[in-house]
C-alpha cells in the first residue's frame, strides 16, 4: 500500500470510529433527559410522566415559557393535592426551539423514549400541524392550550383555546353592533390571521358589515405606514381595525398608529392577540382605550381567578401578569388529570373517551369538553386601562359552545366533529343543515 | 396636493429610518470594507441602552422623563461605540482583506450578543468580570516577561482556561449561594416596552393630515447625523486621516498615520451611528433580542444599491428605496394607474404586490434588475483601483 | 521522450491504486452506514441521523462553490426548499382522482394551481426537485455573475434573495398553505404511508446511496480540468479572464449544479422530517450551512460532510441539555473557526495533527522536499539498486 | 493597413473627470517589439486596460487585426489573440506549474469542453515543451506558491505564450527581480519576439537597452510626447524634463 494510500485511510477510517463514538454518545444521552432538576430516577409505579412540549428558545419562547409556567403551576397544585389516582405527576420538558421539524422530532421523542401518558404542548398552528401526523400515528393525546383558527378536529388532540366563534366571532358582533360597519384587516402573514380573517370577511358579509381593506405584514416587520395608509384611505372618517398582528408587529403598530394620529375614539382596534402580557411590553400608553377579546382577563371577578392569580403569582413573582392562554394551559392540566381520575387508569383510548363531559371551575368560569375535543368557554371584551389591565367592557351570559368547523366559510359550513359516535367522527356533514 | 405631500412625507420617512440604520454601515462597509452582520445587534444594544435610560429617567419623575430621549441618545452611541470598539479589537482586526470570513465572524458575535440580551444577570456580569481580570491580568502580568514572545501562544491558552475556569467556579457558587437578584435577568427573553416622552407621541396637523412627532424627529436625527459624519469625515482631521488610510492604507502608515488607531475610530464611529438608528427605532418598533435582524437586510441593501464608499450614494438609494417601498406597499402606484384608462392589467400587477410582504418581493426585483444597469451601485467608485 | 513516457505510465498506475483505495473506503464507510447504523440505532435516532445525512449533501454543494469557487452564498435555503416543496407536493398528490389534498379547501380553492398539475407525475417530480433549483440557482447566479458581483455583495444579494423567497412562500397559503407548510407524514407513496419504519428505512438508505453518488460527483468536477479552474477563478478571477476563460459561463453552470444538490438534499431532508414549511428558509439556517462546511475544512469534500456531522450531532447533544447555551456555543464556533481554525478541521488535521501523529506513533517523518525526488523513476531506480546491493 | 496589428485612435479614457489617457494615437505593425516608458502616472497601465478589455474608452477607438475592440469582453479579446502579463506575477498559486500551464493551453475554454474534455495528447507535449522553456522541470509538479518571485514571473511569461497569442503585452516583467533574473527575462523576451508583436512597459532603463530593438514610446499625461528608437527618445529634452522634472528656474 502506498504511503499516501495509507495516511488516507487512516484518516477515513479515524473519522468512521470518531462518528459511531459521537453517536454512541448521543445515543446514550438519551437516557436521562430529565426536566428542571427533578431527575428521572423512578419511572415505576407511584409517578405518573406527562410531556411539556413547547419553545424554550428562539422567538417563540417570549410566548411559551408563561405558558410552561402556568402548567407547571397546575402540576404542582396537583402533586400537593395527592396527585393522580394516588400518583405524582412528573413533567418532561422538551424544547421545540420554534423550530417545527423540531417539535415533530421532540414529540416523538416524549412518546417513544420517555413513553408519557399525554403531552401539553404547541403554540403556533404551524407547530401543532407539524406534530399532528406524529400524534397521529401513535395515537397518542396533546392539549393545546391557545386560541387557534379552527377548521380542525382531531382525534388525538383537546383544544382548550377559544375556537373562533369563541372568540372572533363574539368580537365582529360586538363591534358591528356598538363601534361601526366598517372593518380594516390587519394580521401577520402566517396562517391564524389569514384563516381568521377569512372568516371574518364571511360574517360581515352575511351580517351587513362591510370590509374595507385588509394586509398583512411580514412575520416581525416593524414599517407600519403603507398600511396606516391605506386605513386612513379606506375609512376617512373612522372605523373599525381589526388586529391579528403577533409580537413585534403589534409593538409598531401601536406606536406608529398613535402618531399618525389614529386615536381609540375614532379608530378602535380589537385585537385578538394581545393578552396583559403583551400590553406590557407593547406599552400601556399606546394602547389605552383599545379592545382585546379573549374568554380571560386577569381581572376576572370570580374566586377560582383570585385563586389562581394568587397562586401565580406566588410562584413566579409579584410582578406578573396572568394571561388567557396560561389560563387555558392552566384548566387544561385539571382537565386531563380529572379524566384519568375518572378512567381510573392513564390508558389513553380510556383517558380520551372519560375527557369528554368534563367539567371544570375554571378562573374564566365553567367550562366543559365537549364530544368535538374543545370545550365551552365564556367571551369576554375588555378596554386597555391606565395599569395595563382589563377593564371588562362585555361578557356572554354563559358559555359558549365550540363550533371547531366554520359555520360562515362555505366550504366547511354544515360540517360537525363528534368523536362520541364513531360513523361521525372528525367531519361529518351535520343533518337538517 | 395634500395627498402628494402625505406620500412624499411618508416615504422619507421611511427612508429616513432606513438611511439612519444605513449610516453607520455605510461607514463600516464602505470605508473599510467590513461586513459588519452583528450591525443589527449593535442598534439593539442601542435601543435596549435608551431603556434603560428611560428607567434610570422614569422615578425622576415629569420634567426630567421629558427628556430622557435626549440622553439616551449619547448613551446609545457610546455604549454600541464601545462594544464595536471591543469587536474591532477582539476580533474584525485580524480579519482585515478577508471580506467573507468577517462576516462569518460578525454572525457568531451577532449571535451571542442576542443571546446576551436574553440571559445577562448580574451573575454573567460577575462571571465575565472575573474572567477579564484573571486573563488580562496575567496576561499584563506575564508580558513583562522577557521571555514573552516565546511563551506567548502556550500562556494564552493556559491563561484561558484557568480564568474560564475560575469565572464558571465563581459563578457556580455564588449561584449555590442563591441570591434571586442575581440570577434574575435583566431584560430577559421577552421585548420590552420604549415608551416615548409625551412631546414625541401624537403629531403635527399639517392640510388635513398628521405627521407624526416621532417620525419629524427621527428625520431630524438623520439629518443631524449626515451632517454630523460629513463634517467629521471632510473637516476634522481624524476625518482627513480616515480618508487617507481608505484610499492607500500603506502610504498612509509610511506618513506616520496609526492606521490601528484609525481602523478602530472608524469602527467605533459606525458601530456608535447603530446605536443612535437603535434608539431612534425603539420610538417605532419593539425592543427585543431579534430588534437587529429585522435591518440587516434592508440595510445592506441601500448600502448596495448607493454605491460602497459613498454617503452622497447611501442618501439618495435609501431615500429612494424608502419612497419605492411606500408607494408599491401602500397601493398608492395601483391607485395612479386606476384614474388612468386602459391601465387594467398594469393596476392589477401593482395590487398583488400591493401588500407589505408583497412589496418586498417586488423591491427586491428591482434592485436586482437596478444591478443589472449599475451593477456598482449608483455613485461607483472609479479609477484601476476600483476592484470590486 | 522515453523517461518522460515512463513517468507518465508510473504515475497513472499510482494514481488509479489511490482511486481505487479510496472508492473501497467510501464503499465501506457507506455500507456502515446503510446496514449497520440501522441496525444497531432506535428507529427515531435513526431518522435523525437520516437528516443529518441529508445535510451532509447541501454541505457538499456549498463546499463545491465556497471552498472551491469562493462564492459564499447565504441563500441556500432556497434551493433546499425548493427540493422539499417538490417532492412534497408530489406526496400531497397522492390522494383519488378530483380530490385537492385537505388545505386548499380551507382557503376557499376549488381548482388546484397550475404548477401542482405536474406533479401528479412520479418522474417529473423527481426531474423536478433537481432541475427546479438548478434553474433558480442558476438564473440568480446569471444575473449576478453576469455584471461581475462578486465576493460579499454575492453574499448579500443571495440572502436578500432568501428573504424574498421566504416572505413569498409564507405569504401565499392559497397556492403552497403559507406558514404551516406542507406535511408529508400522513401521505402515501407507492401505498405505503410515508413515516412507517419500512418507508422510511428506504428514504435512509436512499439518503446514503445518494450521499455517495454526489460525493463521487463531485469528486469527478473538482478532480480535473473543470476543478482546477474552480480554483483559478477562486483565486484571481481576472487572471481567468485574461486566460482566454470566461468565467461567468462557469460560475453560473456550478452554482446551478450546487443548487440542484441542495435540491436534493432538501427533498431527502423533507421526507424524512415529515413537513416542510417555509421556516427552513430563515435566514440563520442558511448560515448555519455554511458554519457546517468552514468546520469540517472547505475545499476539502470529506471536511463539508464531517463537519456537518460533528455539528448537527454538537447542536441536538447541547441544545437538549441546555437550550441556553447552544446559541453562545454557536456564536464562539463561528468565531473559533474563522479566526483559529480558518481550514476547519480535516485542514488542521493534514497540517499539524497528521504530523504529530505520526511522530508519536513513530512513523517516520516524512522528508519536507521536492515531491519530484521522491517520483522520480531514476532516482527510484537508483534507490533499488542500492538496496539490492 | 494589414500589416498594422495594432492601431489606437484619439483615446481618451477619463476616470470621474480625471483623464488618464488623454486623446491617444498609437500604431504598431505585427512581428515589432515595442517598448513603453514614461514616468509613474503616465497612463501606461491604463493603456493596457483598454486594450485587454478591462477598461472601456470613453472616447475614441482601438482596432486588433483592423478589428474594433470596443465593447469586447476581456476573454474573447485574449482569444482573439491578445496575452497579458501583470506587473505582479498572477499564476494560481494553489495550482501546480504543469496545472497552471495546462488550464491556459486548453484549446476550447467554453464551459462543457472543459468540463468532458480531456488534455489531449500535443496539448500535454506543448506543456511539457514549455515547462522545459522556462525552465521549470524539476517543479513542474510543485505548487505555484512555493516558486521564487522571478520563477513566478517565468511561469507567468510561459502562460503566456501557451495561449499563442499574436499580441503579447508585459507589464514591467523586470520589477523586483534580481540583475541575473532581469537578463534571463529579457532574454526570454528577446526569444519571444522572433514569433510574437509584443508590447512591453518599463521602468527600468537599463533593461530597456537591453530589449529595445524597435521603437520606443514615450507616454506622459495620458498621451504620447515622442516615440523613436531609444538613442533619439534618450536625448529628446521633452523626454528629459518630464523625467528629470522642470528645470529650475533661474
Amino acid at each position: 500500500m502506498s504511503k499516501l494510500g495509507r495516511r488516507k485511510f487512516l484518516l477515513y477510517g479515524s473519522i468512521g470510529i470518531g462518528t459511531s463514538l459521537l453517536l454512541k454518545a448521543c445515543g446514550s444521552s438519551e437516557e436521562v433527559s430529565s426536566s428542571d432538576g427533578t431527575t428521572v430516577s423512578d419511572s415505576g409505579e407511584d409517578t405518573i410522566k406527562v410531556g411539556i412540549l413547547h419553545s424554550l428558545s428562539g422567538t417563540m419562547a417570549i410566548s411559551e415559557t408563561t405558558v410552561v409556567e402556568a402548567e407547571k403551576l397546575a402540576i404542582e397544585e396537583i402533586n400537593t393535592a395527592g396527585g393522580v389516582l394516588g400518583k405524582q405527576i412528573m413533567a418532561i420538558e422538551e424544547d421545540g426551539a420554534s423550530d417545527w421539524p423540531t417539535f415533530a422530532e421532540k414529540a416523538r421523542k416524549l412518546i417513544d423514549k420517555d413513553k408519557v401518558a399525554t403531552i401539553f404542548g404547541c403554540w403556533t398552528s404551524a407547530s401543532r400541524k407539524a406534530v399532528l401526523p406524529v400524534f397521529e400515528e401513535k395515537n397518542h393525546m396533546l392539549w393545546y392550550p391557545v386560541q387557534y383558527e379552527g377548521q380542525e378536529c382531531s382525534k388525538n388532540i383537546f383544544y382548550t383555546g377559544a375556537a373562533p366563534n369563541q372568540q372572533i366571532e363574539p368580537a365582529v358582533d360586538w363591534l358591528l353592533s356598538n363601534k361601526g360597519k366598517e372593518f380594516f384587516l390587519v394580521g401577520s402573514d402566517y396562517v391564524f390571521p389569514r384563516t381568521a380573517n377569512t372568516i371574518i370577511k364571511e360574517q360581515l358579509k352575511a351580517k351587513g358589515g362591510k370590509t374595507v381593506g385588509e394586509d398583512y405584514l411580514p412575520l416581525g416587520d416593524t414599517e407600519v405606514t403603507p398600511i396606516i395608509t391605506k386605513i386612513k384611505a379606506a375609512l376617512p372618517n373612522g372605523g373599525v381595525i381589526f388586529n391579528s398582528l403577533n409580537g413585534d408587529s403589534n409593538v409598531a403598530f401601536f406606536k406608529q398608529m398613535q402618531g399618525a394620529g389614529l386615536t381609540p375614539d375614532k379608530y378602535p382596534v380589537m385585537s385578538v392577540s394581545i393578552a396583559e402580557e403583551e400590553v406590557r411590553q407593547i406599552g400601556t400608553e399606546y394602547l389605552k382605550g383599545h379592545y382585546a377579546a379573549w374568554n380571560y382577563f386577569q381581572t376576572v371577578e370570580s374566586p377560582q381567578n383570585d385563586q389562581f392569580v394568587t397562586a401565580f403569582k406566588n410562584k413566579y413573582g409579584e410582578d406578573r401578569v396572568t394571561n388567557d392562554p396560561m389560563e387555558a394551559a392552566y384548566i387544561m392540566v385539571y382537565l386531563w388529570k380529572q379524566a384519568v381520575e375518572q378512567a381510573g387508569t392513564t390508558d389513553l383510548e380510556a383517558v380520551r373517551k372519560a375527557a369528554i363531559g368534563q367539567e371544570f371551575d375554571a378562573p374564566e368560569g365553567k367550562v366543559k369538553m365537549h364530544p368535538n375535543h374543545h370545550i365551552s368557554k365564556t367571551v369576554r371584551i375588555g378596554q386597555v386601562r391606565d395599569d395595563g389591565l382589563f377593564d371588562i367592557v362585555w361578557s356572554t351570559q354563559r358559555p359558549l359552545d365550540p363550533i371547531p368547523w366554520n359555520q360562515y366559510v362555505p366550504q366547511t359550513k354544515g360540517y360537525g366533529c363528534d368523536w362520541t359516535d364513531p360513523n361521525k367522527g372528525g367531519k361529518y356533514k351535520v343533518e337538517g343543515v | 396636493m395634500s395627498a402628494l405631500i402625505e406620500g412624499l412625507f411618508n416615504g422619507i420617512s421611511i427612508g429616513s429610518v432606513l438611511l439612519i440604520a444605513a449610516l453607520g454601515l455605510a461607514i463600516v462597509f464602505g470605508l473599510m470594507g467590513v461586513i459588519n452582520l452583528a450591525h443589527g445587534e449593535l442598534m439593539m444594544l442601542g435601543a435596549y441602552s435608551t431603556f434603560v435610560v428611560q428607567n434610570v429617567f422614569k422615578p425622576l419623575g415629569e420634567p426630567w422623563f421629558e427628556l430622557y430621549i435626549l440622553f439616551s441618545l449619547p448613551v446609545a452611541f457610546i455604549v454600541s461605540a464601545l462594544v464595536g470598539l471591543a469587536l474591532e479589537r477582539g476580533v474584525i482586526r485580524f480579519l482585515y482583506g478577508r471580506p467573507l470570513e468577517t462576516l462569518l465572524a460578525t454572525w457568531g458575535v451577532s449571535l451571542i450578543l442576542r443571546q446576551f440580551v436574553r440571559s445577562v444577570n448580574w451573575l454573567l456580569v460577575i462571571s465575565i468580570a472575573v474572567f477579564c481580570l484573571f486573563f488580562f491580568g496575567g496576561m499584563t502580568i506575564l508580558k513583562r516577561r522577557s521571555n514573552w514572545e516565546r511563551i506567548r501562544n502556550w500562556a494564552i491558552t493556559i491563561l484561558l482556561v484557568i480564568s474560564s475556569g475560575i469565572a464558571i467556579a465563581v459563578g457556580f457558587l455564588i449561584d449555590r449561594v442563591g441570591q434571586i437578584a442575581l440570577t434574575k435577568p435583566w431584560f430577559s427573553a421577552r421585548n420590552v416596552d420604549v415608551t416615548a416622552p409625551t412631546w414625541l407621541r401624537g403629531g403635527l396637523k399639517v392640510l388635513g393630515f398628521q405627521m407624526p412627532y416621532a417620525r419629524l424627529f427621527i428625520i431630524a436625527l438623520t439629518i443631524i447625523c449626515l451632517l454630523g459624519v460629513y463634517w467629521f469625515l471632510n473637516r476634522s482631521t481624524w476625518g482627513l486621516r480616515i480618508r487617507a488610510v481608505t484610499q492607500n492604507r500603506s502610504m498612509s502608515a509610511c506618513l506616520g498615520i496609526p492606521t490601528a488607531k484609525v481602523d478602530a475610530l472608524t469602527f467605533a464611529l459606525g458601530s456608535g451611528l447603530a446605536g443612535i438608528a437603535g434608539c431612534a427605532v425603539s420610538l417605532l418598533g419593539s425592543v427585543g433580542p431579534n430588534t437587529g435582524q429585522n435591518y440587516i437586510v434592508d440595510t445592506f441593501m441601500v448600502v448596495v444599491v448607493g454605491g460602497v464608499g459613498n454617503l452622497f450614494g447611501t442618501v439618495v438609494a435609501g431615500l429612494s428605496i424608502g419612497i419605492i417601498n411606500y408607494l408599491i406597499g401602500s397601493g398608492t402606484l395601483a391607485l395612479i394607474f386606476t384614474s388612468m384608462e386602459g391601465f387594467k392589467p398594469l393596476v392589477d400587477f401593482f395590487l398583488f404586490f400591493a401588500t407589505s410582504s408583497m412589496a418586498k418581493v417586488m423591491v427586491f426585483a428591482l434592485i436586482i434588475a437596478f444591478l443589472q444597469v449599475k451593477p456598482a451601485g449608483l455613485f461607483p467608485q472609479k479609477g484601476r483601483t476600483a476592484e470590486l | 521522450m522515453d523517461s518522460e513516457l515512463n513517468i507518465g505510465i508510473y504515475k497513472k498506475k499510482k494514481q488509479q491504486r489511490k482511486q481505487l483505495i479510496e472508492a473501497g473506503i467510501i464503499i465501506a464507510i457507506a455500507l456502515i452506514f446503510a446496514i449497520i447504523l440501522p441496525i444497531v440505532l432506535p428507529a427515531f435516532r435513526l431518522r435523525l441521523f437520516g437528516r443529518f445525512l441529508a445535510l451532509t449533501i447541501v454541505a457538499l454543494g456549498i463546499d463545491l462553490i465556497w471552498g472551491y469557487t469562493g462564492l459564499l452564498s447565504l441563500g441556500h435555503g432556497i434551493f433546499f426548499a425548493l427540493g422539499g416543496y417538490a417532492i412534497a407536493m408530489h406526496l400531497k398528490l397522492q390522494i383519488p382522482e378530483g380530490q385537492l389534498p385537505d388545505f386548499f379547501t380551507l382557503y376557499g380553492v376549488n381548482k388546484l394551481p397550475w404548477f401542482w398539475q405536474p406533479f401528479y407525475s412520479f418522474p417529473f417530480t423527481l426531474v423536478a426537485l433537481v432541475v427546479i433549483p438548478g434553474i433558480v440557482a442558476g438564473l440568480l447566479g446569471y444575473l449576478v455573475f453576469r455584471n461581475r458581483i462578486k465576493g460579499v455583495y454575492f453574499s448579500i444579494l443571495t440572502q436578500a434573495a432568501l428573504l424574498v423567497f421566504f416572505n413569498f412562500f409564507n405569504g401565499q397559503q392559497k397556492l403552497i398553505n403559507g406558514t404551516n407548510g406542507l406535511k408529508t407524514d400522513t401521505e402515501r407513496i407507492f401505498d405505503l404511508l410515508v413515516s412507517s419504519a419500512t418507508v422510511q428505512r428506504t428514504f435512509y438508505i436512499l439518503t446514503v446511496i445518494f450521499l455517495v453518488l454526489i460525493y463521487l460527483f463531485c469528486r469527478w468536477l473538482t478532480s480535473g480540468r473543470f476543478g482546477r479552474l474552480l480554483i483559478a477563478i477562486r483565486d484571481d478571477e481576472t487572471r481567468v479572464r485574461f486566460s482566454g476563460y470566461d468565467p461567468t459561463g462557469f460560475k453560473v453552470l456550478v452554482f446551478a449544479i450546487s443548487g440542484a444538490i441542495a435540491g436534493i438534499a432538501g427533498a431527502l431532508y423533507t421526507v424524512q422530517t415529515g413537513i416542510i414549511t417555509p421556516a427552513i428558509m430563515q435566514v440563520a439556517f442558511s448560515i448555519e450551512m455554511v458554519i457546517w462546511v468552514a468546520v469540517g475544512g472547505r475545499g476539502t469534500l470529506i471536511g463539508a460532510i464531517i463537519g456537518t456531522l460533528l455539528v448537527r450531532l454538537a447542536q441536538t447533544f447541547l441544545s437538549e441539555r441546555f437550550p441556553q447555551v447552544w446559541l453562545f456555543f454557536q456564536g464562539a464556533l463561528f468565531l473559533t473557526v474563522v479566526t483559529v481554525l480558518p481550514n476547519g478541521i480535516v485542514g488542521w488535521f493534514k497540517d499539524y495533527a497528521w504530523q504529530k501523529v505520526q511522530f508519536l506513533l513513530g512513523l517516520r517523518q516524512p522528508l519536507v522536499t521536492y515531491p519530484q525526488i521522491e517520483e522520480d523513476p531514476a532516482i527510484q531506480r537508483e534507490r533499488e539498486q542500492l538496496t539490492r546491493e | 493597413m494589414t500589416n498594422k496589428i495594432l492601431e489606437i485612435e484619439n483615446l481618451t479614457v477619463s476616470f470621474d473627470g480625471f483623464k488618464a489617457l488623454n486623446n491617444l494615437n498609437f500604431s504598431m505593425n505585427a512581428g515589432e517589439l515595442r517598448v513603453i516608458i514614461g514616468p509613474n502616472g503616465a497612463g501606461k497601465t491604463t493603456f493596457l486596460d483598454v486594450i485587454t478589455g478591462k477598461v472601456q474608452p470613453t472616447k475614441g477607438r482601438v482596432l486588433f487585426k483592423g478589428k474594433n475592440l470596443k465593447k469586447i469582453p476581456e476573454h474573447k479579446i485574449t482569444r482573439m489573440g491578445i496575452g497579458r502579463k501583470f506587473q505582479t506575477p498572477r499564476v494560481y498559486l494553489n495550482l501546480t506549474v504543469r496545472e497552471n500551464l495546462d488550464l491556459v493551453a486548453n484549446r476550447n475554454k467554453n464551459v462543457f469542453p472543459t468540463l468532458f474534455g480531456y488534455s489531449s495528447s500535443t496539448e500535454k507535449r506543448n506543456v511539457a515543451g514549455l515547462i522545459e522553456t522556462i525552465g521549470l522541470d524539476a517543479k513542474a509538479d510543485l505548487l505555484a506558491d512555493l516558486l521564487s518571485h522571478g520563477e513566478k514571473q517565468r511561469l507567468e511569461i510561459g502562460m503566456l505564450v501557451a495561449q499563442s497569442p499574436d499580441l503579447l503585452l508585459v507589464d514591467e516583467p523586470a520589477a523586483g527581480l534580481t540583475d541575473e533574473e532581469t537578463a534571463n527575462v529579457g532574454a526570454l523576451l528577446l526569444s519571444l519576439a522572433e514569433r510574437h508583436s509584443i508590447i512591453a512597459i518599463e521602468h527600468d532603463m537599463e533593461f530597456v537597452r537591453q530589449i529595445a530593438q524597435d521603437k520606443v514610446t514615450v507616454l506622459h499625461q495620458g498621451s504620447v510626447l515622442c516615440e523613436g528608437k531609444m538613442e533619439q527618445v534618450q536625448n529628446d529634452p521633452r523626454v528629459i524634463e518630464v523625467y528629470l522634472g522642470e528645470p529650475p528656474e533661474e
